[in-house]
């Protein structure tokens, strides 16, 4: 073996390091939108990867239509983009949430029935019309490329965009469901609908708006995932166990809980990745959280309720 | 279990002490139920009541403490073999098999073949019959035998509750608010049947109504905060100034 | 004679559902189809088994696993590589590097065969195998799981992870267990040419009557004191283990017995179709799974089967059709079911003429106003 | 069929020749052309062959995470055969098609496998792309005695009497790319990654083994990455770490998206690193995005962007069926060959018996001097005779070739690979 410099470890450490919170940030933006749908309400939204994916999509149509028309706006599009991923997957969340969620609301099991039958119906929606193959948007150069703080040490700027990105959704998200009197009404809905109704919190209308925010949110996942990964019409199946695993490993109820359970989900794997080789990270990743969900079913950061 | 000195209590709680993330929900407990009586505990919302029930089937782990039935310790049993050894307990909300009839609610709870194979095998024979028939005569469901349970009125689930313990001939019987959403006339008929049953065990009963408590109660025992406000017979406890003002000061 | 009558047959109605369906697939079926298309419905018969696990476990126990393609593989698995190494002789592999081991290992570099092939060479430890090992699995993440009183979701996405795992498992593996391309190229069972028409149909009447002997065995235990212990159980979980049972032994009793009937199911599959692949053990057929059983209505052992053939005939006619529409009619079956037939097929039987009518009226305003093109035909099947 | 429309004319005025010169003695007909033998003659197993057609399945993906790939195949499929009919079809008959979806689903592409053959009674199938698809479909048609051509590059280590490989065995594609990396880029460590299935380990193993007993070189690094991850970051550090000259990549699907974009976020462009893939197709640019590939190399066969007079009209008459926007990668080449190889043998043969069509084709000379790679030849054992091409990607998703080697003769058991 070659010999290295200490200089040369310590970047590869630090890479390294980044890479397991760059993975962790891309975790986090995936359950998120699902933290609230599956935790908040009790929805067991199998589509939620379609979601993210009509997020994806949704860029890569922006980024088609500026290109045509607006060449000089390439390097903006981008944020118009995410904010665009957002209201198209919010509304369709709305729409979905009106016509058949809102019946399902006690029979949760049924709710995965149903929106797996949703998630075929978006796959093959999304082949016609964007073609089976996988597309890819042209992302503003400003994207591309690393930062380099020392010679040796290369940061990518979209795992930095990404992390941002995480970062302001969380904070977003926690003032809105913790902090503002509408995250409060949230909450009262999903613990006590019947009392909630009764103080004069309009339950119907929370509910469809929760789920289009939590769709909306997975819409802004999938866009920001257009800079790492690639979009096709069965993305989202790729990202949907691995959501579920992040939300039910941190508890479903807690956001604090997510944000732990994709910290140590995304180190886990990430460290097991650049010493194991082949799928087997994988494998001991997925293994370790089903050993420890057997000891702590109700997940990582639940608390204590006195039954 | 002859070496022990408190033989002639049923249940005998001592010590008893469980927190739920640092809040004491029953502090440092102690409490004696004797054979053959009928004790009900009252308290305001939040004393404690229904987690020192919990407690006592396994339900809730205590913290500290001891649970003593028969003199056999109860904490660390499992639920079912906290029953198997005669506790039986009846929820709040009536808990029953609404999809089952009343026959099968009770032939359910019949105490034989409880284990997996021995269910797969379970025949009907006349002795269960027998039995259930009884058990459906004294909770005054003997016509319904075969209404789903989900029919019933409120009052028939309590009924059927207290008849699924009683098929079970436990030592000691919980009652969590037997007669909640009962008319008048049901409260009276439950008042009898609870008379009878507690005749030959010991049964220890959670209530509001303080009328029916009255026509209960041999003994009655007010839980204020986890702890023990009062105990002894009902005139007693109802003059108590330290009941009084845990009552009117809320 | 009156225990058998009423205990496994289910009295009147249910023996009545049992002469319907036996008659379907052992007289009709085979009467009216040719060779290819009854291999076809034998491998659809295949998944019943996995579908009336569910019906057990599922409509009748309250618990949902996403995760019977776990035994659908692992029976389906223990049969493939028993057929494997019969397939694997040294005289039909001189071609390889190491003649004598199946081509895939040969393929991995592999010199030997791995010590937990070894077994399978004899037919008795594979059949027992196919019974046992799911089962003992099943065990496994029962005890696991229902001592420590995991439920409802929770038991559900962990059944899926597990489900994920063994397949990322068996694709990472693959010298000992094939890969992706699972293990392939089956075609003697103990000399026998099991791919011949002959032998096709003579399995597909095998299947039929392990299936019907299953759903009787299924009546068994939903008619005992079981039975209504598990429903009880679905319930009211707490007042059961109030009244002195030990819940997690029933669960994980009716969980391994589904895991063994799915295992079934698989190894049935493996002889049929002559091949096994990870695409069984997933994600996505364990939730079909779980379709299956709801479309049949959930509660019904017999409705399973109808829901499995139903999905499966629409499936194969949708994709010969329209290949580029049928995730559509599909995905709108599903949420159809859930939506407007809970009960599925079984509630459909069960209801009122009227009430049938109503409903088909109502999907049909939805669907010729949706689509009026591809839904037409549809609604016409249906009727 | 879109376009075919256009060829309806030449058809009928052909069949009715034919009908005229049916009242001439059969002989002469038959040693003449033996276009228009009657369907008794030329089809005596049964198939689906009347006077005037014969029908052919197509067994492709067009729903599930392959559709991706296999559009392309199969819209080159029916463009040759939209060429043939227009030509006046097979024998003095039209090609029929009839299309099944294989839906990503390995049990599904041989239940359908079986359908088009046992159903539908195919004279041949035109289909299957991953490995996984044609294990399963394999046995089917050795059953059922049916022929597929098979479009793509494979791990090779097979040879079916019922199948005709028109894409690259493994040590084809491979061993040539890996002796221009040694000479022209001096390349002396190499860093292997794929996903983790049969055909890039495969492709692996004979590279290893070329490496190390042929090129003298060493390769430093191995890893397989389950198919569909999207995270690289790991890999990208170990192989930041082991510094090799050479990334030889065979990353497939989705992954390779997320491989490539997350390579170049990292800072490894082809400025700093020589990369080398065997995965990469024009299919496969288009979402991965040229500029992320930019100055790579792919080890092809074909390249849409090859100047020879036969691509030039292929690829004219693909954007013509297919729309300006199409792009043609090596799969989608392979599978255009298909029809003519398949046409080639039935004429010769004089007959769509299958036997007398294998037969034909495992006498080794057929050849196609049209074939839009250039020139290709059927070898005794199935495979094609080709060349083997290094292209270097451009920001276009277009590749420059940079290399061709000589006609390499097809080894699908490679003694020494194995």
């Amino acid at each position: 073996m070659d010999a290295y410099t200490s200089s040369e470890l310590i970047s590869i450490f630090a890479m390294q390091g980044f890479s397991g919170i760059s993975l962790f940030s891309v975790l986090l933006l995936m359950a998120l939108g699902l933290a609230i749908i599956f935790g908040q309400m009790g929805v067991i939204n199998m589509a939620h990867g379609e979601f993210m994916t009509v997020g994806a999509y949704t860029t890569y149509f922006m980024a088609t239509l500026t290109e045509t028309y607006l060449p000089s706006f390439m390097p903006y599009y981008f944020v118009f983009a995410i904010i665009m991923a957002f209201i198209v997957a919010g509304i369709l969340g709305y729409l979905v949430e009106f016509a058949f969620i809102r019946h399902l609301y006690k029979r949760p099991l049924d709710t995965l029935l149903a929106t797996w039958g949703l998630s075929l119906i978006m796959q093959q929606s999304f082949r016609s019309l964007f073609g089976a193959r996988e597309v890819s948007p042209t992302l503003p150069e400003w994207l591309l490329g690393s930062y380099q703080p020392t010679e040796t040490i290369y940061i990518p700027i979209n795992g930095m965009f990404v992390l941002g990105l995480t970062t302001v959704i969380t904070i977003g998200t926690y003032y809105l469901m913790f902090k503002s009197r509408w995250g409060l009404r949230v909450r009262a809905t999903t613990q006590n609908r019947a009392m909630s109704g009764a103080v004069g919190i309009n339950t119907k209308k929370v509910d469809r708006y929760t789920f289009a925010l939590g769709c909306g949110i997975a819409g802004i996942a999938g866009a920001a995932f257009t800079t790492i990964a690639s979009t096709g019409p069965t993305t989202g199946t790729l990202y949907i166990v691995d959501t579920f695993m992040v939300v039910v490993f941190g508890g479903a109820m807690s956001l604090f809980g997510t944000i732990a359970s994709a910290f140590s989900i995304a180190q886990t794997q990430s460290i097991l990745e650049f010493f194991i080789s082949g799928s087997m990270a994988k494998v001991y990743t997925l293994f370790a959280l089903v050993l420890i969900l057997m000891f702590k079913p109700e997940g990582l950061f639940a608390s204590k309720v006195r039954r | 279990m002859n070496m022990q000195t408190n033989t002639d209590f049923t249940l005998a709680i001592e010590e008893l002490t469980v927190s739920f993330d640092g809040f004491k929900a029953v502090d440092d407990l102690n409490f004696y139920l004797d054979k053959n009586e009928l004790h009900v505990i009252i308290g305001p919302n939040g004393a404690g009541k229904t987690t020192v029930l919990d407690l006592i089937c396994g339900k809730t782990k205590a913290t500290s403490g001891s649970i003593k039935f028969l003199n056999n310790e109860l904490i660390g049993l499992s639920e079912h073999a906290i029953v198997r050894s005669g506790v039986g307990r009846k929820f709040q909300t009536p808990s029953i098999y609404e999809n089952l009839t009343v026959l099968e609610n009770l032939e359910v709870s019949y105490p034989h073949s409880r284990g997996v194979f021995g269910s797969l095998l379970f025949k009907r024979n006349k002795t269960v019959l027998d039995k259930i028939h009884e058990i459906a005569h004294e909770i005054m469901l003997e016509q319904m035998l075969d209404t789903e349970a989900g029919l019933l009125s409120h009052g028939q689930k309590q009924w059927l509750e207290i008849g699924m313990l009683l098929i079970q001939d436990p030592q000691l019987m919980m009652l969590d608010e037997p007669v909640a959403g009962m008319s008048v006339k049901e409260r009276e008929q439950t008042a009898i049947l609870l008379n009878k049953i507690s005749k030959g065990r010991s049964v220890l009963v959670i209530e509001h109504d303080m009328d029916f408590v009255a026509s209960i109660a041999h003994k009655v025992t007010v839980l204020h905060q986890g702890k023990i406000l009062a105990t002894g017979n009902m005139d007693k406890v109802q003059n108590d100034p330290k009941v009084i003002e845990v009552y009117l000061g809320h | 004679m009156s225990f058998v009558y009423d205990k496994i047959m289910g009295g009147k109605k249910g023996l009545t559902g049992l002469i319907i369906l036996a008659t379907l697939i052992l007289i009709i079926f085979p009467l009216l189809l040719d060779s290819f298309r009854l291999n076809l419905v034998g491998k659809y018969l295949t998944y019943a088994f996995a579908a009336v696990s569910l019906v057990l476990l599922w409509g009748h126990g309250g618990i949902l696993s996403l995760g019977q393609g776990i035994f659908f593989g692992l029976g389906g698995y223990a049969m493939a590589m028993f057929l494997k190494l019969e397939a694997s002789s040294p005289e039909n592999t001189t071609i390889q590097s190491t003649p004598g081991i199946p081509d895939f290992m040969d393929w991995n570099q592999l010199t030997e065969l791995p010590w937990f092939w070894e077994p399978f060479s004899s037919l008795t430890f594979t059949v027992l195998a196919v019974l046992i090992i799911p089962a003992a699995f099943a065990y496994i993440i029962g005890s696991a799981m229902f001592k420590r009183r995991v439920g409802g979701v929770y038991f559900a996405i962990i059944t899926q992870v597990i489900a994920v795992i063994l397949t990322v498992l068996i694709v990472g593996q693959q010298g000992v267990t094939g890969g992706i391309n699972g293990i392939t190229d089956l075609r003697t069972l103990h000399g026998w040419d099991i791919t011949s028409d002959s032998a096709k149909t003579i399995l597909y009447f095998i299947n039929c009557g392990l299936l019907l002997t299953v759903i009787l065995a299924s009546r068994f235990i939903l008619t005992s004191k079981f039975g209504r212990i598990l429903l009880a159980v679905r319930d009211k979980e707490d007042r059961v283990r109030f009244s002195g049972y030990d819940v997690a032994n029933f669960k994980i009793f009716i969980f391994c017995f589904a895991a063994m009937i799915s295992a079934i199911g698989g190894a049935m599959f493996t002889l049929q179709v002559g091949f096994m692949s990870p695409s069984f053990v997933g994600i996505v057929p364990s939730i079909e799974m779980v379709i299956f059983a709801a479309v049949g209505g959930r509660m019904s052992l017999i409705g399973a089967v109808y829901g499995t053939l139903l999905i499966n005939f629409g499936k194969t006619a949708f994709s010969e059709s329209f290949p580029e529409m049928w995730l559509f009619l599909v995905g709108g079956l599903f949420i159809a079911v859930v939506m407007l037939f809970p009960n599925g097929l079984a509630g459909l039987w069960n209801d009122h003429g009227h009430h049938i009518t109503k409903k088909f009226a109502f999907i049909a305003k939805i669907f010729s106003k949706s689509a009026p093109q591809i839904f037409e035909k549809k609604v016409e099947d249906a009727r | 069929m879109r376009k075919t429309s256009s060829s309806l004319l030449p058809n009928t005025i052909r069949r009715r020749i034919a009908k005229g010169l049916m009242a001439l003695p059969a002989a002469i007909l038959l040693s003449s052309i033996g276009m228009s033998a009657s369907a008794a003659d030329v089809n005596t197993t049964g198939l689906a062959v009347t006077d005037d057609t014969v029908t052919v399945g197509i067994l492709h993906s067009l729903t599930g995470t392959m559709a991706i790939s296999e559009t392309g195949a199969q819209e080159a499929e029916k463009l040759a055969i939209s060429q043939i009919n227009a030509m006046g079809g097979i024998l003095g008959r039209q090609i029929k098609i009839i299309q099944e979806d294989g839906a990503s689903d390995w049990p599904t592409f041989a239940e359908k496998g079986r359908k088009l053959l046992v159903q539908d009674k195919v004279a041949a199938v035109f289909g299957a792309y991953t490995s996984a698809s044609r294990k399963a479909v394999l046995p089917v048609f050795e059953k059922e005695n049916g022929l597929l051509y098979y479009p793509t590059f494979y791990e090779g280590l097979e040879q079916s009497k019922n199948v005709i490989y028109a894409g690259q065995e493994a040590t084809q594609q491979i061993l040539s790319g890996l002796d221009w990396a040694a000479k022209e880029k001096e390349a002396k460590t190499f860093y292997l990654i794929g996903s983790d299935y049969l055909w890039p380990r495969t492709a692996m193993k004979i590279a290893r083994k070329h490496i190390e007993n042929e090129l003298g070189g060493t390769v430093v690094g191995e890893d397989y990455k389950p198919l569909g991850n999207t995270q690289f970051g790991s890999v990208i550090n170990k192989i930041r770490l082991k510094k090799p000259d050479v990334i030889y990549a065979a990353v497939v699907g989705g992954s390779n998206v997320a491989w490539f974009k997350q390579l170049k976020a990292a800072g490894i462009t082809s400025k700093k690193q020589t990369l080398m893939t065997i995965s990469v197709t024009e299919d496969d640019v288009l979402g991965i995005g040229g500029e992320n590939l930019e100055g790579f190399y792919s080890v092809m066969k074909y390249f849409q962007s090859q100047d020879n007079p036969n691509n030039k009209a292929f690829v004219t008459a693909f954007k013509e069926m297919w729309g300006e926007d199409s792009v043609i990668g090596d799969g989608t080449q392979a599978a255009y060959l298909g029809p003519w190889l398949w046409k080639a043998a039935v004429e010769r043969a004089g007959s769509f018996d299958i036997d007398k069509v294998v037969a034909e084709s495992e006498k080794g000379d057929i050849e196609l001097t049209t074939a839009p790679e250039g020139y290709v030849k059927l070898h005794q054992n199935h495979h094609l005779w080709s060349k083997t091409r290094v292209g270097e990607w451009g920001k276009d998703g277009q590749a420059t070739v940079v290399y061709t080697s000589e006609l390499i003769e097809p080894n699908p058991f490679p003694a020494g690979y194995q």
